[in-house]
């Protein structure tokens, strides 16, 4: 299927074929000084005119000189929290005359199109599709939400000085694993469909075919972001760096700086960790039993009968970043990092795990 | 409404539940739980292999990662050994038989028992470590032929720790050599002292090159264990250890009981030495 | 030493706080009554000198967990005298608001739990419970809505965190507002079955000569703004409080009193005071309803300040009811405070009567002086008193008996002995 | 005589926010007073049944001498005492003495400050008494008490978690509002427990539930103070409810000092 050409004025016919279609449209939303994902109406929640200006520890919403829609790059939240919700029932149980009886959770009823999705960001769906789906045990969870979802992803035409998604390997352009992909132009969006159902979705908009001009504008856009790409991680041999470093001087040094709040973990679109508890009325007759988001980042993520393991915030960032960047790679055959650079933005120390891994690339003394 | 479930794989938060059939008390704080199944189909298709555990729930209070102690060919009956450490387990005791609970299960990586044909066997069990070698035990006995020298080094803290000791017998006649040994000595013990890496250290090891030995107890014992036997000359292919880590869906989706690359809920529990050795030795991992 | 008999509660239950009340009669004649409140000093006042304005209003929350909204609220308007602001309207009605739920919430508290009970003859709302479930139930999901408002507006029910200084951190959204509306509207019924419930009860005869002070306003039942007014006809701006009314350490008590200045009397303040003062700007419903069970323009009687009370909770859910149909957000939800020296006071109704805080604050922005007048250490002297005219005739009792009334007594007041910042030290009367 | 546990509340020097937790369980109040025998709680129940008790809840923190002794009675009497609230567990507000004067603050407050009886400082039960469990707060949180009763009516150990605020913060939606707006906020090095309310309000966490394990205080101020708060701000914000507990105390002492050097 050729690129095609949707006009911005129709950008809300896209919308209400989606709403028509049954899905709930979530997408960015200006709220609480930033640019979250939420449920939107129409496109005049979207972040028109806005822009976000990140680095290390620091995040500011602005203002954009143009009218653009999709003129910023991520903010704090991922499309996790749609898809492995921060808090679900995974099972209740009600006390009986002969014991429990225990049911299963109903399965949602909601359908979500995802408006917006970076190219960082389908990385990220499919790194959890990974570990929810594709391993030998399958989340019901996820999967009931990850099956129903439709996706408008958008290229980025613009990087902040977090993003490191090339390095990754994962964008800025968005290559695969969406329905419709967007590049937004002064006047119009360039349509790419990825699937069956964005095929039967553009049959059903008034669009054109792209002209060549058309084409090379959004070339040139895209090409802005590539461009706009200063942060750099070395991912040459770096499973075996970080696994055979296990005792370098660096992971203390960073100890002294990480507050080991877990705010990388919660942010990180791909972190997967979560605990169970039990919910109960004070009888006990009623039990539900929860599951939220965690993080090894927590004291008590690793206690056990015996002792904490990982007891100190030393071993708590050294599991993080094993985890994230080189474990990962043996548990799921790929990187747990997509260079979407939230956890550099979000500490609030300003850590950097890029910085992070350079040192550890320089021999302890 | 959401229909009753039938506990299938296809959903593995989904528990079966079973009743306690009979409690056996060990030793001071421990008790072995035969269970049985409230639905015949669920009893009918369960099967575990040694080593491997079940999640034991009970509503309102949580999940304990529970290794099966039972002997490998049971039917309808499995035995778990437990100890009293904390909310799970200390509710569990609270329950009598007929005490109704969920179970989900089998979970995890087992013995390498056919690993063992042919070959001398040493296990080396600290304390309720013994609890999922027991099925090994029961195993080689079943196929004592098919094994070379059987051994067994039991460790405790004190001889109030040591467990199954009226089996030992039994084990003793069926060609399972029982060593004991205690960290703190009592008043009518005249066994051996020491921990059980001392007993390793004694051992007669005619052909180290042909022998297997598994390994189940706190993670320094197993340290040192590993330690011992390599010294002695067993190749850490043929070592085996069960590690202990925090779990709460015992199926890689939580995260908690990472070991280096390891999920120890469904790589392990049970893992060869040298795949696990080089994140094993790392304190704080 | 036949000829004295002292009666001792040692710890006044049912009570906000602890307090104790020490009797000494001699040859019939009362002696010494002395209201003891043995809440340990806490210093506020001091420790808030050198403390940033903007934390005023989370540290004097703290002192009183049960009415911490009063405090907040006298707080914030206080330092915003001092610093020469005037909220608009828009936060104006949203700290009333906040005020509804406070009340809504102590008023039920105390009516359930702290009052009925003597009423009914029950050690708590509790026991009551069992035989007059509907009632009790009715109460605790009153209270229980107050709170939810409380959170929704506050974040919390106790130490509520968004209060500031110049007005709210952040403006409740519609959504989270118009969410209560349903449970409101069956508050309001629920609050005038709960007001024809407890005009029921039977009043003990006791009628005093109360001078009566509350804030009055042209056009609302008070909370946060009027002038101080009293049932003896003066009417003065909040500014002059101090020069009316005073603190005092009187030889035969133990703790810091109110008192008139001029006439060396007491005065009462709360819910008795606020109605005889203005009835007439009570909700149309609460109105209605005060004359419909006949709640006298002046009650003198403090037993009925339980009717009083419940009139209030029937205001305060159809004032907020009013509010939350209405609401759209406001923005900025907190004018701009920009530092400078001054000083500032300010009065505003907590559920158990007049509150007053008065602070000096400098050009960088801290606290230099802070003076805090509780409602309870207002009424102390007003209890004492009452307590001198009931024993009289209720000496013939059994010591047991006798101090069950006189705890009783001291119940109407709703006293919460937590909110007294000052307290001296005790000196047990063996007699 | 009844077999239920009995239960007891006690008060020192506190708002009674804490106790009044209870009261504001609405939807508990009526089962947990059936699951337990109420046997002392003077601010809801004129009966009052002598110990020992089964359970004490214990409000405030010691400021007297006599209430000094009073806990140790308290103590004597109670199976298991719960501390509840930063007052019982740190302190609580009071304890900004502990950096004062104390004469001179008597005197501010006191015309006669020859009649108070205190202590110079006001101080944890913990510093004075074994305390079996304490549940942290300012005021403690209404679902962690009825979690802790519930633990202790059916035997178990209570579930409150000792994450960090940041965690409740992510998992409701919020955004950090130190990262997006520059507000100090304690959430990182404070325990969660309030359901991270103050950062949804637009604010920065002001540490009620006091300092998370392992709390890393040093590295976050040090970060502020690099973002340009001077340690004037940053030292009233960790001197608070939960200011005299030692990881919250170090630093802002430091901080103070680094202050007093510049002045
Ligand atoms: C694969 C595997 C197999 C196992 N097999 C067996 C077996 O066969 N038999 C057996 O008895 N056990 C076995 N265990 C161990 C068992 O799972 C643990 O002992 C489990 O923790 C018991 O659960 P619990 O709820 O009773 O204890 P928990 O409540 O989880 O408490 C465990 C310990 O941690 C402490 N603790 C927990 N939370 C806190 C806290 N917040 N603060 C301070 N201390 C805390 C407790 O005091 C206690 O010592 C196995 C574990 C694994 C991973
Ligand atoms: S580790 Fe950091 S940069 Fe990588 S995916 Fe997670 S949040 Fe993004
Ligand atoms: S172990 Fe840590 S890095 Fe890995 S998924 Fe869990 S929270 Fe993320
Ligand atoms: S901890 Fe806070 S809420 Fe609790 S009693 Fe003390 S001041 Fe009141």
């Amino acid at each position: 299927m050729p690129d095609l050409l949707l006009q911005k004025g129709d950008l809300q016919l896209l919308f209400d074929r989606l709403s028509g279609d049954g899905f709930r449209l979530v997408g960015p939303t200006v709220s609480q000084e930033a640019i979250v994902y939420d449920e939107i109406a129409s496109v005049g929640d979207l972040p028109r005119g806005w822009t976000d200006v990140q680095a290390p520890g620091s995040y500011r919403l602005e203002p954009r000189s143009d009218e653009a829609f999709f003129g910023y790059v991520v903010g704090p939240h991922s499309w996790k929290k749609y898809l492995f919700p921060p808090l679900a029932t995974l099972l209740t149980a009600d006390r009986t005359d002969s014991g429990w009886a225990m049911h299963a959770p109903p399965e949602p009823t909601e359908k979500y199109a995802f408006i917006g999705v970076r190219a960082c960001e389908l990385a990220a769906i499919k790194v959890q599709d990974r570990v929810f789906l594709e391993g030998a045990y399958v989340d019901p969870i996820y999967k009931a939400r990850r099956d129903r979802c439709f996706i408008v992803a958008v290229n980025c035409t613009q990087a902040a000085a977090t993003c490191f998604c090339t390095s990754m390997n994962t964008g800025p352009r968005c290559q695969a694993g969406f329905d419709l992909a967007l590049t937004e132009l002064s006047a119009a969006f360039i349509v790419e469909a990825g699937s069956d159902s964005g095929r039967q979705v553009c049959g059903q908009l008034p669009l054109r075919e792209a002209t060549p001009a058309e084409r090379a504008a959004a070339e040139a856009a895209r090409a802005q972001a590539v461009a706009g790409i200063s942060k750099r991680l070395e991912t040459e041999g770096i499973r075996d760096l970080l696994l055979t470093n296990l005792e370098h001087p660096r992971w203390a040094d960073v100890a002294a700086r990480c507050l080991s709040c877990a705010n990388c973990t919660m942010v990180c679109p791909t972190c997967f960790c979560s605990s169970v508890g039990e919910v109960t009325d004070l009888k006990g007759d009623h039990v539900e039993r929860q599951r939220q988001w965690d993080s090894c980042f927590n004291v008590d993520f690793s206690r056990m009968n015996g002792g904490v393991v990982r007891n100190d915030v030393r071993s708590r960032y050294r599991q993080w970043l094993t985890h994230k960047l080189a474990s990962w790679i043996d548990q799921f055959g790929q990187s747990g990092c997509v260079g979407c650079g939230r956890c550099i933005t979000w500490c609030p120390v300003a850590i950097d795990l890029t910085e992070e891994v350079a040192a550890l690339r320089e021999p302890g003394p | 409404m959401t229909a009753p479930l039938s506990p299938t794989v296809g959903n593995p938060w989904l528990c079966h539940t079973v009743r306690i059939a009979a409690i056996t008390p060990e030793i001071s704080g421990v008790a072995t739980y035969d269970f049985e199944f409230t639905d015949p189909d669920a009893a009918n298709r369960y099967q575990f292999r040694p080593g491997q555990f079940n999640m034991l729930y009970l509503p309102g209070v949580g999940e304990a990662a529970i290794s099966l102690s039972a002997h490998p060919a049971a039917r309808r009956r499995w035995s778990h050994t437990i100890r009293v450490a904390g909310n799970v387990t200390q509710a569990l005791a609270q329950l009598g038989t007929g005490g109704v609970l969920g179970l989900r299960g089998p979970f995890g990586s087992s013995w390498p028992i056919d690993d063992c044909r042919g070959r001398d066997v040493i296990l080396v069990a600290g304390g309720i470590g013994l609890a999922p070698l027991r099925p090994v035990v029961y195993r080689l006995l079943a196929e004592r032929s098919h094994f070379g020298q059987l051994t067994l080094l039991h460790g405790a803290r004190s001889p109030g720790g040591l467990l199954y000791t009226r089996e030992h017998a039994t084990w003793n006649a069926g060609g399972v050599a029982v060593q004991t040994t205690v960290d703190r000595t009592a008043a009518d013990w005249n066994g051996n002292v020491g921990t059980a890496v001392v007993l390793l250290d004694r051992l007669p090891l005619p052909r180290p090159e042909n022998t297997v030995l598994l390994t189940c107890g706190p993670d320094v014992m197993m340290h040192f264990t590993a330690r011992a036997a390599l010294q002695r000359g067993l190749p850490a292919s043929q070592l085996w250890i069960s590690a202990e880590r925090n779990m709460q869906c015992a199926v890689g989706l939580c995260g908690h009981c990472q070991l280096g690359p390891e999920f120890v809920c469904q790589d392990g529990p049970v893992f060869r030495y040298d795949r696990i050795a080089p994140f094993f030795r790392v304190e704080g991992l | 030493m036949s000829e004295f008999r002292t009666i001792r509660v040692e710890a006044i239950s049912r009570v906000e706080g602890e307090g104790a009340l020490h009797i000494r009669l001699r040859g019939g004649q009362v002696e010494q009554v002395q209201l003891r409140i043995y809440e340990p000093p806490r210093f506020f006042e001091a420790l808030l000198r050198g403390r940033p304005l903007e934390e005023v209003p989370d540290i004097t929350a703290r002192i009183c967990g049960i009415c911490p909204v009063a405090y907040q609220m006298t707080a914030v308007h206080a330092l915003e005298a001092a610093l020469g602001v005037a909220p608009p309207p828009a936060i104006r009605q949203l700290r009333r608001l906040l005020y509804c739920g406070e009340w809504i919430e102590s008023h039920t508290l105390h009516i359930h739990f702290l009052h009925a009970p003597d009423f009914l003859g029950y050690d708590s709302g509790i026991e009551m419970a069992a035989d007059h479930p509907r009632e009790v139930h009715r109460g605790l999901r009153l209270k229980k809505h107050g709170n939810q408002l409380l959170e929704v507006l506050g974040g919390r029910a106790i130490h509520p965190i968004n209060v500031a200084v110049g007005g709210f951190h952040r403006a409740p959204r519609r959504e989270e507002l118009a969410a209560l509306i349903p449970d409101f509207e069956w508050c309001l019924d629920a609050a005038v079955e709960m007001t024809q419930w407890v005009a029921g009860f039977d009043f003990p005869a006791f009628q005093r000569p109360y001078e009566m002070v509350a804030l009055v306003h042209p056009d609302e039942y008070p909370f946060n703004e009027g002038d101080v007014a009293s049932s003896s006809g003066f009417r003065i701006p909040v500014a002059e409080y101090e020069r009316q009314f005073e603190e005092q350490h009187v030889s035969h008590s133990t703790a810091l009193q109110s008192q008139q200045k001029s006439s060396d009397k007491p005065y009462l303040v709360g819910p008795l005071a606020r109605m005889q003062l203005n009835r007439e700007r009570l909700m149309p419903t609460a109105r209605r309803l005060a004359d419909e069970i006949g709640f006298a323009a002046m009650s003198n009687n403090p037993y009925t300040s339980i009717v009083a009370r419940a009139l209030e909770v029937v205001h305060a859910v159809e004032e907020a009811l009013s509010i939350l149909k209405t609401y759209r957000p406001t923005q900025p939800a907190k004018i701009a405070c920009p530092h400078r020296a001054g000083e500032g006071c300010a009065a505003t109704e907590a559920p158990r009567g007049l509150i007053y805080h008065r602070y000096r604050v400098n050009e960088a922005g801290a606290v230099e002086f802070a003076k805090i007048v509780p409602p309870t250490s207002q009424n102390q002297r007003q209890i004492e008193d009452d307590l001198r005219e009931l024993l009289p005739g209720i000496l013939a009792e059994p010591d047991d008996r006798l101090a069950r009334l006189c705890e009783r007594l001291v119940r109407n007041y709703d006293p919460c002995i937590s909110c007294s910042t000052h307290f001296l030290k005790l000196h047990w009367d063996r007699a | 005589m009844s077999t239920k546990p009995k239960l007891a509340v006690f008060k020192f020097a506190s708002c009674d926010g804490c106790q009044l937790t209870l009261l504001d369980a609405e939807d508990e109040l009526l089962d947990i007073a059936g699951a337990l025998d109420i046997a002392c709680f003077l601010e809801a129940s004129s009966r009052v049944v002598p110990g020992p008790y089964d359970v004490a809840l214990v409000e405030g923190s010691i400021t007297t001498p006599h209430d000094a002794e009073r806990i140790r009675e308290v103590r004597r009497q109670s199976k298991y005492l719960v501390a509840i609230g930063a007052c019982a567990t740190a302190g609580g507000i009071q304890a900004l003495r502990n950096w004062a004067d104390s004469q001179e603050f008597l005197a501010a407050v006191y015309a006669r400050p020859d009649y108070i009886e205190t202590l110079a400082t006001s101080t944890a039960l913990a510093d004075h008494v074994t305390v079996d469990f304490e549940l942290r707060g300012c005021p403690i949180n209404r679902g962690q008490l009825v979690e802790v009763i519930a633990a202790l009516v059916a035997g178990r150990r209570p579930r409150t978690p000792n994450h960090g605020v940041c965690l409740d913060c992510k998992r409701r939606g919020t955004v950090c509002i130190s990262v997006a707006r520059g507000v100090p906020c304690l959430g990182p090095v404070t325990q969660s427990g309030c359901g991270a309310i103050c950062p949804a309000y637009d604010r920065g966490c002001y540490g009620c539930h006091g300092p998370a394990p392992q709390a890393n205080v040093a590295s976050l101020a040090e970060h502020w103070v690099r973002s340009g708060a001077g340690p004037a701000q940053l030292v009233p914000l960790l001197r608070n409810f939960n200011g005299f507990t030692p990881e919250f105390r170090r630093v802002s002492d430091e901080l103070a000092a680094r202050l007093a050097a510049t002045e």
